[in-house]
């Protein structure tokens, strides 16, 4: 019952979604997009437990004034101002829950994203180095795409975007292809791993 | 300038500025917004799955399934939206450690419909298309000794490559997948080609990483424009 | 430690500094450096510019506010265009995060240009479901989008007393971050033969050139390169072209250290191996 | 093996003339089933008629009615350029009839012709064969290495270098007193690469449940969060170390992109571990993490199935796992003989493949068309 009868779901459920792949039938098809609906609402529950143990976390925190137990306060603040916006008036275009998520959650969440900019500079710098024969074949072609993509037609010519371009199509298409053959290979045997209960560790301890 | 006087805006900047003094160093600042961001968005996720997903997929079909039901109309669709309900309950026996191994019903079923849906998925989108791709390019063939033929007919740049070009696809592709070999030692004639295989992989991550920093750039671009425009006004 | 050492250890905030100013520059200042416009997106002012004065272009803004740097300059500089060529616009919104973006970007452009709504454009708003909404457009409007975005029947739009469906409009353009560009493919080509372009990041850019190639999409417009592109074309120049500036100081700015640290790089090697012998 | 692939792929080939026949037929309207579909649909071509050449040509208008009812409802109007209508409004099993007329420019409609058809759904999609006898392949070539290997073949595995480097790192945290930080991507669990990363942190947290190194493990998922949660309690329980267990190593942050990365990034800034492990599904933010993780000093061990990311990775970390070397960690770090089974079963696919590339050309070399047809077998359907 503890070990087994997941493992028995698991199977099941595999091999349906397997062959349901292969059968337009609208019942197959009837299931597939419901089972993608109903994994979410799976999830949505599982986010109960997670925002619960969030919310533990800080309180902990709070209470035993540990470290930086100020932001905790913050952070649990931020939980309940989204929760009670969100189920006391709705998610309309202009209801205080979208209010918070266009003015402070999306403000943020782009800052965080635009640190790329940045890092994606001094990443170039520090690693970019021609230490060995690989890391020069990488140095150069990220230059040549680099000033490819600048439009300096004007000075150099239209060889070198064309240049940029043909190493994009053919040299990093080969490389891209080949991985993700191996990563469909490596998907596959995993997947097929878990199904057979081979693979076993998400069941964790205990009997 | 022009100044912006809507109090929404001005919380906008200044949480932008508190995210980019991190770059300087961890401060109060930063703490203070990655909490608030932590807080807000871990909340907001769950109120758009609440209403986007479980209200019209779960608790809509159960009020209209068990309204069919207890007016005599017998059983309908709508019920089948039991199912995820039962196994959202089942997730939430974690919390009761006596009977907590019950969720590993409801995770066995999340896991094992994934696992169909991969294996199929990745077989087409990973494997299949790859080897596709290889092959051609829209509806012609990468390769084909017609295009040698043009070459030689009539000499350019650009017929060379289309001739070339394809050839260095394919020899790309296997070498690649040669480096991807764990049961074999990389000696010898193996060796060789997964060497070729890893100079393939430096100049494809090479030219993805040139590839990306301009969008990246456009991301720096967007909230400075916030910043200068919509805040400060110093730009139109 | 010599200098060359130094220099390869630099502290990164010198980095970002100048990062930082190499994007704020140009955005105050300009430099109106040269831009040179590629077919794809020709191909779509070309496509904008062969309809017939009147006849309704589709603009579904599919992104939200995260690729809305990319996606904004494109979608003002194609409305433009069409406000140009007194095209009438219909405006669809398929992501959840665009209905905001659509409103704020008709609303300005349609002032600065003298745009009536109603008349020359309509702002539909968002409807959730994405292929199902693109299908049922090509039966009828109505299914997806009895209201419009204010909640008037469209019925009593002007605009769209003349648009029952695809058929009666010239071209659709999506703008999007992610992968709506192929649905509306698959359904609204495939299916009823419309005629679609895309407006798409930098990043998807290279994923839908297939789809040119195959005539799936008339036309593309990646990234911040895409829109610069079509400010010029319109002569209209804008945040596509102002960010071009700033992205290619920042391009030649990670050249240039990525050259620095080498040579530098280059000379500490050299002085350990003499030091050595 | 790949005899069945290529079969199955005939049995598609041989399928497409005959429809193709019934069209050149000469009949002027043809109507049919769509194939390998849920039903409700019929396809409606026909012949181009001469009236398009004609100044005024209004269009084709398509009408269907129920076999034996008296009136045609039209289903579609003014069709200009093309040639065929997919009704996507039919009952599956009820017979149809269709009729194409030509609206010219002045007087009645003419009738082209008519055809009749019922909607079916299909039970197989041919269409996919080449997919299923690639997943009866694979599958077939893993499972007989797996079972050989619970025989008790010997495999040899060569070395990576990523995976040779996880003790050490772990070794090196342990000495300096630090804890280790253990990034599982930022997907769910949906992702084959966030199952891999779990099960690489089984792995992991033996050994710092051996060396009694503090763990940190912040989720971005909720699931992913439970089933981590369990399998470090049980390595711990495992290596006999149940309390040094600490159950709020393993804790949920947000499934929010960049408001996960903006804690992440702060726990490195604070806790300053002196090994970070990033493996799983990661997007644009794996530079941000990377980036600082490098800055304050940590050793950096990635791995990725996200092929868009790999250069980040490579460039930024120390080690990097790249797409299927993922995947195998498990088998690296367990030495589980089933695991080195499958391993080598995925060597033989990946034989296959080259072979089937290497064929490829061969027939490209000999004959374009036969390259084509070769190449067509792997041809996948939209949907």
């Amino acid at each position: 019952m503890r070990r087994e009868l997941p493992l028995a779901i698991c199977f099941i459920m595999g091999l349906i979604m397997t062959v349901q792949f292969f059968v337009p039938h609208h019942y197959s098809q009837w299931l597939f997009d419901n089972m993608l609906k109903w994994l979410i609402i799976v999830l949505t529950f599982a986010m109960i437990l997670g925002i619960g143990n969030l919310v533990k976390l800080h309180l902990q925190k709070v209470q035993h004034r540990r470290r930086d137990w100020l932001y905790s306060i913050v952070a649990l603040f931020g939980v309940t101002a989204s929760l009670v916006t969100g189920f006391g008036w709705g998610i309309e275009a202009d209801s205080p829950f979208m209010v918070l998520y266009n003015y402070v959650q999306i403000p943020m969440q782009a800052t965080m994203f635009s640190l790329l900019a940045f890092y994606i500079a001094s990443a170039a710098f520090r690693t970019f180095r021609a230490r060995t024969v690989e890391a020069t074949l990488l140095l150069v072609a990220a230059v040549i795409v680099m000033l490819g993509r600048v439009p300096l037609e004007g000075i150099v010519g239209r060889w070198l975007p064309d240049l940029a371009e043909w190493i994009l199509d053919y040299p990093n298409m080969a490389a891209k292809r080949g991985i993700m053959i191996g990563i469909g290979l490596g998907a596959i045997s995993t997947a097929l791993k878990i199904i057979l209960g081979i693979e076993r560790s998400w069941l964790g301890g205990g009997d | 300038m022009h100044i912006s006087t809507d109090i929404w805006i001005w919380i906008a900047a200044i949480l932008t500025l508190c995210i980019y003094s991190f770059l300087y160093k961890d401060n109060p600042f930063y703490k203070f917004a990655e909490h608030l961001l932590v807080g807000v968005s871990a909340g907001y996720f769950f109120v758009i799955y609440f209403w986007n997903l479980v209200v019209p997929n779960l608790l809509t079909p159960l009020k209209t399934g068990f309204g069919t039901l207890f007016s005599g109309g017998g059983f309908t669709g709508d019920l089948a939206a039991l199912v995820p309900g039962i196994l959202g309950l089942i997730i939430l026996t974690r919390l009761i450690p006596k009977i907590a191994w019950m969720s590993r019903w409801a995770i066995g079923f999340y896991f094992g419909a994934f696992q169909g849906i991969i294996i199929t998925g990745y077989m087409q989108a990973y494997i299949l298309a790859q080897i596709y791709g290889t092959f051609m390019k829209g509806a012609d063939p990468v390769f084909s000794i017609a295009y040698f033929g043009n070459f030689f007919g009539d000499p350019s740049w650009g017929k060379v490559l289309l001739a070339v070009s394809g050839p260095l696809m394919i020899v790309g592709v296997i070498c690649t997948l040669t480096y991807f070999f764990f049961s074999t030692e990389h000696k010898g004639f193996v060796g060789g080609v997964a060497k070729i295989g890893i100079v393939f992989l430096m100049i494809g991550f090479g030219a993805s990483f040139g590839y990306t920093v301009m969008a990246r750039v456009s991301l720096l671009i967007g909230r400075l424009q916030f910043l200068l425009r919509d805040w400060l006004g110093i730009i139109s | 430690m010599n200098l060359y050492e130094k220099f390869l250890h630099i502290d990164r905030r010198y980095i970002f500094i100048f990062v930082a100013l190499g994007v704020i520059i140009p955005l105050i200042w300009p430099l109106g450096l040269a831009v040179t416009t590629s077919p794809p997106v020709e191909n779509v002012y070309k496509a904008i510019e062969e309809l017939e004065p009147g006849t309704p272009v589709l603009v579904s803004v599919d992104y939200d506010p995260s690729t809305q740097p990319e996606l904004s300059p494109m979608t003002v500089a194609v409305l433009r265009h069409c406000f140009y060529r007194d095209l009438p616009v219909i405006i669809t919104v398929l992501h959840p995060g665009g209905p905001g973006l659509a409103l704020e970007i008709s609303d300005r452009i349609s002032k600065e240009m003298g745009a009536t709504y109603g008349e020359d454009y309509v702002f539909l708003g968002y409807k959730v479901g994405g292929s199902a909404v693109i299908l049922s457009m090509g039966q009828d409007f109505q299914v997806s989008f009895p209201a419009d975005y204010f909640n008037t029947p469209i019925d009593d739009i002007p605009l769209m007393k003349n648009v029952r469906n695809y058929n009666d409009v010239g071209l659709v353009i999506t703008m999007s971050g992610s992968t709506y560009p192929e649905v509306w493919v698959a359904y609204a080509h495939e299916r009823y033969g419309q005629k679609i372009a895309a407006g798409v990041t930098a990043v998807m850019a290279a994923d839908y050139y297939p789809f040119l190639q195959t005539g799936q999409l008339v036309g593309l417009i990646g990234g911040l390169k895409g829109a610069a592109e079509y400010e010029k074309l319109i002569e209209r120049p804008d945040d596509g072209l102002k960010g071009m500036d700033a992205q290619t100081i920042v391009h030649l700015f990670v050249v240039l250290m990525i050259l620095l640290g080498n040579l530098a790089f280059f000379f500490v090697k050299r002085a350990k191996k003499r030091e050595a012998a | 093996m790949r005899i069945a692939s290529l079969v199955c792929a005939f049995l598609v080939l041989a399928a497409a003339p005959a429809l193709a026949a019934a069209e050149k037929a000469g009949a002027a309207v043809v109507a049919g089933d769509v194939p390998n579909d849920a039903g409700g649909a019929i396809d409606v071509t026909w012949q181009p008629s001469p009236a398009e050449e004609e100044i005024g040509f209004k269009g084709y208008e398509v009408q269907r009615r129920v076999a034996g009812e008296p009136e045609f409802a039209t289903v579609a109007e003014s069709v200009v350029g093309e040639t065929t209508f997919r009704d996507e409004d039919a009952e599956n099993g009820v017979a149809y009839e269709y009729q194409v007329r030509v609206l010219g420019a002045e007087g009645a409609p003419t009738v082209l012709g008519t055809a009749e058809a019922k909607a079916s759904g299909q039970w197989f999609n041919t269409a996919r064969s080449n997919a299923l006898a690639g997943v009866l392949f694979t599958s077939f070539v893993i499972i007989f290495f797996i079972l050989r290997a619970r025989g008790g073949a010997e495999l040899f595995v060569r070395k990576i270098a990523g995976l040779e480097a996880v003790e050490e790192a772990i070794g090196r945290a342990t000495e300096m007193g630090k804890p280790i930080l253990f990034v599982s991507g930022l997907a769910d669990a949906s992702e084959i690469s966030t199952i891999a990363a779990m099960t690489i942190l089984a792995k992991v947290a033996r050994k710092t449940a051996e060396y009694e190194t503090p763990l940190i493990v912040p989720c971005y998922d909720p699931i992913v969060m439970m089933v981590e949660k369990e399998m470090v309690r049980q390595a711990y329980a495992e290596m006999g170390k149940p309390d040094a267990f600490d159950e709020d190593s393993v804790f949920f942050v947000t499934q929010s992109q960049f408001g996960y990365v903006a804690a992440v990034d702060g726990i490195m800034l604070r806790e300053k571990p002196a090994t970070n492990f990033y493996m799983g599904a990661f997007y644009a933010e794996s530079l941000i993490l990377a980036e600082t993780g490098a800055a304050t000093g940590a050793i950096q061990i990635a791995g990725t199935d996200r092929v868009t990311q790999l250069p980040f990775f490579i460039t930024a970390c120390d080690y990097t796992l790249m797409g299927e070397e993922l995947y195998a960690a498990t088998a690296y770090l367990g030495r589980d003989p089933l695991f080195l089974g499958s391993l080598k079963g995925q060597d033989w696919s990946k034989a296959a493949i080259i072979l089937a590339l290497i064929v490829g050309t061969v027939f490209l070399i000999i004959s374009t068309d036969l390259g084509l047809w070769f190449a067509k077998l792997f041809e996948t359907a939209a949907s």
